[in-house]
């Protein structure tokens, strides 16, 4: 017997309880608008203006630059891999270590004029400032 | 195991997907996520392969796509932002004033 | 004794990269770009001179290359000839840099991307793996968008930018899958390995490996800026700031076609895959016409000057391409039409960074942009004039200048190779050519314009005198230029 | 021991040197020379001179020079079937035809310079270092063009004379009509390069030399290949002959360009709009007679081919009858001056088209000094009347003038091909040779000479007719405004040059009177003796330049096949003679009288329907009854509207195709990567159904 038909089986199963669920609740739940249930929940808080709003810039810079320095640890990933079975394979700790150093501190360069340049510093914007305040009353 | 041609079709469907995206949108940031879904259909061949022919450079090929679809993203949102100071939007085709 | 590793120009270049970075982390908030300009003219003088001590004393370097990191990369005379030739736009753009963006905020940055993108074009001449190739094109192309939309307050800066941004990003995506199907083609990354997969026969996977050529070829088209991939080209050489735009349309094409030369030659050997159906060499005598002919026509009606050399450079590609095309499997002539070709970019470099400076030493004056608005400059400041006049001319491929010899090599190569109908059409666009770029030498002499022009910007200057020289000296050093290039590329068929 | 050899390239060089010390003081800005550069100018060209005629000196010893002087460039190995790596090299060649030729360019250097002394600087023109600046360099072209002893060298410095020319043509920038005409100059000869180009490229590739002289030129292995004696690289599947007519019609297109032969001819009569000096020395003596001097040089690859004789003799021809017809109407006197060098040019073409290989380079000789001498003349006129050209405007300068008006017949009568003028004699050789060989020669070659030599007779008659139509409306009769009554001569700087010329336009051709040796036999033909040397040996042998060379390949059967009948040369002569005074005579009659008005009714004395309807009313009645008036008119409707025609139509499809490919940048990004995917798409498409991948 062919081993997918188990995986079809199950992803028919996955999917249908769910959908099945759905189906069958809507059935027979009773059905009462009101204005409290369609409201946005915001952990007890009153709502204050829409979902969209425009975050500070600074939140992005900071996102940024864990996105990049986050997506370049995968590329230590191999070398991790390799590191042990080349050790035992008589390669000496320079030559395992030096190229990963050398990418380190690439990234470390890039990390300290990035952090010199006020990336990663909070400065709160006279804009930013002034919509927040205005958003609270 | 599966075939390879399943991998092949999977992965030119999504390329496919993404250029279509790229084509009809007109939001730079969906652009962008059309250009990542190309990129990853690259991967899907990279893995496929990878399996298929028995080595690692496959693998290690799609980390390098992975690291460097970060990076373009990063700095086609800082592009972004920029065009967004200077013309108010991130549609792509408001910028218009170089043509011919 | 500690021998130079053969990557040592590559080297230079990347770590002039980080000691710009490393000042500027120092010094953040300084706009005095002197001891930038400084550190990158130095540094890649430095490069300049390991390349040339490499290529011409062949110290520390075999004569038919050497591979290294498991032949992921490959240091030979064609990596050396395209090195020095980046170094050397490098350290012409550096300098016009200091005088261009005097006073502007960001010059670490400026001179940082820079430096990474040459360290990128470098790497890219020597890539020997298919994974190389894709890490250095993106190293070249990511601080080239950032360039581009460099001034930030500039809506056609940022408008440029973006659509530099997009259509590359396009075109790496369309590079990186054509890669992959390559990969699944061959089952390997590293030219030779598919190489010899192609000669082995590649059996069903005909279809696959040549969907992945032509893809391969579309993303080496983008770097070149070559019909299709060139819509990029004209927004943003106008858009970005005309140091850049130099930047870009000499080092960062020839960057692009040194990828094209490697790839294609060592990777994708003509004789196999012309009879398996995959006959390369037709795809690019295809691209050749429609570059040329695009360029040069479309460069005829401008009526701004950058973005007329914008297209001219797109027609000048469409020449260099001729160096693909007129390859055949097993002809004699392969290396020389290769090497003139290279030649071709090596004078281009100088000529074609010339005029785009020139036109930064206008944007620095305040003048206009369009024509017109040069009437006049030849009186006014002769030495820049005539300067100009000699790039212009040379990029018409007037005698004696270099840019005659380049293509004559060129054509006559093509000649030898059979090729009599591309080499007519193009001796038409370059007919064509002549038209729209005596048109600034008119503005410039023969006109009478009204200027205020503030002084003469010393290193805006010194770098035009630079390219000038480079232009002129070329004449009688043409010679040992042709001679290592055919060199190098008569090595890439051993 | 140091010989006039080892100083030859001084002969470029010292213009050279002038034209870099005017540019020097051209970018100073400031008046540091005194006559504003023309000094320099004038020790150079007389420095070039006098070595010149050393080199002349020692040429007629029977020496000779053919040596590689630098080697620019050299290909990394040899490639093809040749035998040889590419090699771009500088060299000299110094043999009586260049000799000749230098000696030529410049006594007449010379003498443009010391009569810009009164053009130009008498006048009070500014700008004048940057003038200098384009004589010397211009000068210094020529030369170098002269002595090149290859195609590769020759072609760029037929580039730079071209340059020079739009500098020249353009000097006067600021008034609208010369940049123009510089930029149309410029572009008409440049399309004609780009075949040169293309023949450059073509001689490379197939010979993997372009040397002139010597065993290892072009035009021997040329010969050799035809006979089987060695290979070449030929292409698109022709025959060495076929394939040789080619390359030597694709360098003959540099030649109709530079020499301003149809259909390329248009951009000279514009060209008139630069200083009357520019005029004499680049679009008469010189830089127009490169194309032909190109002609001549590689004769040897010329003659091997019948179909490029016979192009090359038709279109002359067919220039010299087509320029002379429209001669007749000018009003301008440089614009009849400017249409008669076409025709002249043409007969040159014509001459060497012939198989008259010497005949030709005589009549460059000649018209090299009596056209300067035309144009200086007609300067001299021009400044005396304050700058107005139109003949109309003149009358009466024989008194006032008679140091210009004396010179200048002389160079009329030698133009019109009067006897013992310099023209009668070489024009004449031209004709007779013509007409020996169109009939002696049966194939198609033989009728295409005698249709030449039928045209080029008619244009006799015209160019009698419009030469003395000039003179007599310049220097004859009443003045007819007030600045022709009280023109004064100008001072020695100008008439200096005009009694050198005037001299030398009657005397040079007593060099070659072919029909006095055909008379008497004596042997006077010294300008033969010279260009032939002596069969097989010296340097007739070595270089295999000599008229001896030439004339074997223009009898051989794999050449161009040609046979002289035989013809007494003096009654050809005496035909001519006839048509030219026939001409002549009938402008004096018409043009002759004290008040020459073009509207006096002269309708009853006047025989001749023919002239009497074209002079009753020149500009208006042409579709009257007539003959000559209305193809003289139609000639210059269809230069202007047909040949001008195409010339612009060419670059404005050029430009509206431009106009069309550039719309696809439409600005929009998201189109853009539509049309790149397309694009590739189309090429996914095609190759894949090319190849048959799938």
């Amino acid at each position: 017997m062919n081993p997918w038909i188990a995986i079809g089986a199950l992803a028919v199963v996955s999917v249908g309880i769910p959908v099945a669920m759905m189906a069958v609740s809507s059935l027979l739940r009773p059905s009462v608008p009101e204005q409290g249930k369609s409201a946005v929940y915001e952990s007890g808080e009153i709502p204050t203006g829409t979902t969209r709003i425009r975050f500070n810039i600074q939140y992005y810079m900071v996102a940024l630059l864990f996105v990049v320095f986050d997506i370049e640890t995968v590329l230590i990933f191999p070398w991790t891999v390799i590191y042990r079975p080349a050790l035992e394979g008589g390669a000496s700790m320079t030559e395992v270590l030096a190229p990963m150093l050398v990418f380190i501190g690439v990234l470390v360069v890039g990390l300290v004029w990035a952090w010199r340049q006020g990336a990663v510093q909070w400065v709160s914007s006279p804009r930013a400032l002034e919509e927040k305040t205005e958003a609270n009353q | 195991m599966v075939p390879v041609e399943y991998y092949l079709v999977l992965s030119a469907a999504v390329f496919s997907i993404g250029l279509f995206g790229l084509l009809t949108r007109e939001n730079a940031l969906l652009f962008l996520m059309s250009v990542e879904l190309m990129l990853n259909a690259a991967n899907i061949n990279f893995i496929a392969f990878s399996l298929q022919w028995g080595n690692l450079t496959g693998q290690v090929m799609s980390l390098f796509v992975m690291g460097l679809a970060a990076a373009e993203v990063a700095v086609g949102i800082g592009i972004i932002l920029v065009l967004y100071r200077n013309f108010k939007d991130v549609d792509v085709t408001v910028p218009q004033s170089m043509r011919w | 004794m500690v021998t130079a590793p053969p990557l040592t120009p590559t080297f230079l270049l990347g770590l002039t990269a980080l000691a710009v970075l490393t000042y500027d982390s120092v010094w953040p908030d300084s706009t005095d770009g002197s001891v930038l300009t400084g550190i990158s003219v130095v540094g890649s003088l430095a490069s300049l001179a390991a390349a040339g001590w490499f290529l011409t004393a062949g110290t520390g370097l075999a004569t038919d290359g050497v591979s290294l990191y498991a032949d992921a990369v490959v240091v030979d005379g064609m990596s050396l000839f395209f090195t020095a030739l980046f170094a050397a736009v490098t350290i012409l753009v550096s300098l016009a840099s200091f005088d261009y963006f005097a006073g502007k905020e960001n010059q670490g940055e400026l001179f940082g991307l820079m430096l990474l993108a040459a360290t990128g074009m470098s790497l890219m001449a020597s890539a020997n793996s298919l994974a190389t190739a894709f890490v250095a094109l993106e190293l070249v192309s990511l601080p080239s968008y950032a360039l581009v939309a460099f001034l930030k307050n500039d809506r056609g800066s940022s408008e440029a930018g973006l659509k530099y941004f997009l259509i590359g990003a396009l075109s790496s995506a369309i590079f990186v899958f054509g890669v992959s199907l390559i990969y699944g083609a061959t089952g390997s990354l590293l030219l030779p390995d598919v190489a010899a997969a192609f000669e082995s026969g590649l059996g069903d996977r005909v279809g696959i490996a040549g969907v992945g050529v032509l893809m391969v070829a579309g993303g080496v088209a983008f770097k070149a800026a070559a019909v299709p991939f060139h819509f990029w080209a004209p927004e943003a050489y106008e858009g970005a700031p005309a140091p850049v735009s130099a930047f870009l349309s000499s080092a960062s094409k020839a960057a692009g076609f040194a990828l094209a030369f490697r790839v294609f030659v060592v990777g994708f050997p003509l004789g196999p895959a012309a009879s398996a159906g995959i006959d390369w060499a037709l795809l690019f005598q295809v691209l050749a016409v429609a570059t040329m002919v695009l360029g040069n026509f479309a460069a005829a009606t401008q009526d701004e000057v950058k973005r007329m050399l914008a297209y001219s450079s797109i027609g000048h590609a469409g020449y260099v391409l001729i160096g693909l095309a007129a390859l055949s499997a097993e002809a004699s002539t392969n290396g020389d039409v290769m090497g003139a070709a290279m030649a071709h970019l090596f004078v281009y470099g100088f000529m074609n960074t010339g005029a785009f400076l020139f036109v930064a030493l206008a944007e620095n004056w305040g003048v206009g942009r369009r024509f017109e608005d040069y009437n006049g400059l030849g009186a006014e400041k002769p030495f820049a004039a005539v300067a100009m006049t000699a790039f212009l001319f040379s990029l018409a491929g007037v005698p004696p200048l270099g840019g005659f010899f380049s293509k004559l090599f060129l054509f006559a190569g093509a000649v030898e190779a059979g090729l009599w109908w591309l080499v007519v059409i193009a001796v038409i666009n370059s007919s064509l050519s002549l038209f729209y770029y005596s048109r600034v030498v008119r503005a410039l002499w023969f006109e009478e314009g009204d200027h205020d022009l503030s002084g003469a910007p010393t290193a805006l200057y010194a770098a035009l005198a630079v390219a000038l020289i480079g232009t002129v000296v070329l004449l009688p050093g043409f010679g040992p230029v042709i001679e290592t290039a055919q060199q190098a590329a008569t090595a890439l068929f051993a | 021991m140091v010989g006039a050899f080892d100083y030859a390239p001084a002969i470029v060089l010292l213009p050279f040197l002038s034209f870099c010390l005017a540019v020097g003081v051209a970018l100073s800005g400031r008046d540091l020379l005194p006559k504003g550069g023309a000094l320099p100018g004038i020790a150079a060209t007389a420095g070039s001179l006098l070595l010149s005629a050393w080199v002349f000196l020692t040429v007629s010893g029977g020496e000779t020079y053919n040596e590689t002087i630098y080697t620019w460039a050299a290909g990394a190995e040899a490639t093809g079937s040749l035998s040889q790596p590419l090699e771009l090299t500088f060299g000299l060649l110094l043999d009586p035809l260049s000799a000749m030729m230098l000696l030529i360019v410049s006594l007449v250097a010379l003498l443009v310079h010391v009569f810009s002394l009164g053009y130009m600087n008498d006048e009070g023109e500014t700008g004048l270092p940057r003038y200098y600046a384009g004589l010397g360099l211009f000068t210094a072209s020529m030369l170098g063009f002269v002595v090149a002893d290859n195609l590769l060298m020759a072609f760029m410095f037929f580039e730079l004379v071209g340059l020079c020319s739009y500098l020249l043509i353009g000097f006067w920038f600021r008034q609208s009509g010369p940049p123009s005409a510089a930029k149309k100059a410029f572009l008409v000869t440049r399309f004609g390069d780009y075949f040169f180009l293309i023949g450059v490229v073509a001689v490379f590739a197939t010979f993997g030399t372009a040397a002139f002289a010597g065993e290892e030129s072009f035009p021997h292995l040329a010969e050799q290949a035809i006979q089987g004696e060695a290979t070449v690289n030929t292409f698109l599947g022709l025959e060495p002959t076929a394939w040789f007519t080619v390359v030597g019609l694709l360098v003959l297109g540099g030649v109709i360009g530079k020499s301003a032969q149809f259909p390329l001819h248009t951009w000279l009569p514009d060209a008139m709009e630069g200083p009357t000096p520019v005029s004499a020395l680049i679009h008469a003596a010189t830089m127009v007679a490169a194309g032909v001097y190109l002609v001549a040089r590689m004769y040897g690859f010329y003659a091997l081919s019948p179909t490029a004789m016979a192009v090359i003799a038709l279109v002359g021809a067919f220039t010299a009858l087509f320029a002379a017809s429209m001669g007749l109407v000018k009003r301008e006197i440089k614009q009849v001056l400017a249409y008669s060098t076409i025709s002249q040019y043409g007969y040159i073409m014509l001459g060497l088209g012939a198989g008259g290989y010497v005949a030709g380079t005589f009549h460059l000789l000649t018209h090299a000094f009596f056209k300067a001498l035309l144009f200086l003349g007609a300067g001299s006129v021009i400044i005396a009347m304050h700058h107005n050209e139109d003949m109309w405007d003149m009358g009466g300068l024989k008194d006032r003038m008679p140091v210009t008006y004396y010179t200048f017949l002389a160079g009329s009568l030698a133009l019109a091909g009067i006897v013992p003028f310099a023209g009668f004699w070489s024009k004449d050789e031209v004709l007779y040779e013509a007409l020996v060989h169109g009939l002696g020669t049966t194939s198609g070659l033989g009728t295409a000479l005698l249709v030449a030599y039928g045209m080029g007779l008619i244009a006799v008659l015209f160019t009698g007719f419009y030469t003395f139509r000039m003179v007599m409306l310049t220097f004859h009769g009443e003045p007819r405004t007030e600045t022709a009554r009280e023109a004064t001569e100008p001072g020695w700087n100008v008439k200096l040059p005009l009694v050198v010329l005037g001299i030398l336009a009657t005397t040079v051709g007593f060099v070659n009177m072919v029909p006095v040796k055909d008379l008497t036999g004596a042997e006077i033909d010294f300008l033969h003796k010279w260009l032939y040397g002596t069969e097989g040996a010296g340097w007739a042998e070595a270089l295999g330049t000599s008229g001896y060379n030439y004339h074997h390949l223009l009898v051989a059967d794999y050449g161009a096949g040609m046979t002289a009948a035989a013809l007494p040369s003096y009654l050809v002569g005496l035909l001519s003679l006839a048509l030219a005074l026939f001409g002549a005579g009938a402008a004096y009659v018409l043009y002759g009288g004290t008040d020459p008005d073009p509207y006096t009714d002269k309708l009853g004395v006047l025989k001749d329907v023919l002239y009497n309807n074209y002079y009753q009313d020149e500009y208006q009645v042409w579709l009257a009854e007539g003959v000559v008036l209305p193809l003289s008119k139609a000639a210059d409707v269809f230069d202007q509207a047909v040949v001008d025609g195409v010339v612009n139509g060419v670059s404005s499809v050029s430009l509206f195709g431009g106009s069309r490919i550039k719309r696809i940048q439409d600005g929009l990004v998201t189109h853009y990567a539509a049309m790149l995917t397309l694009g590739l798409t189309v090429l996914l498409v095609g190759f894949a159904i090319y190849g048959g991948w799938f």
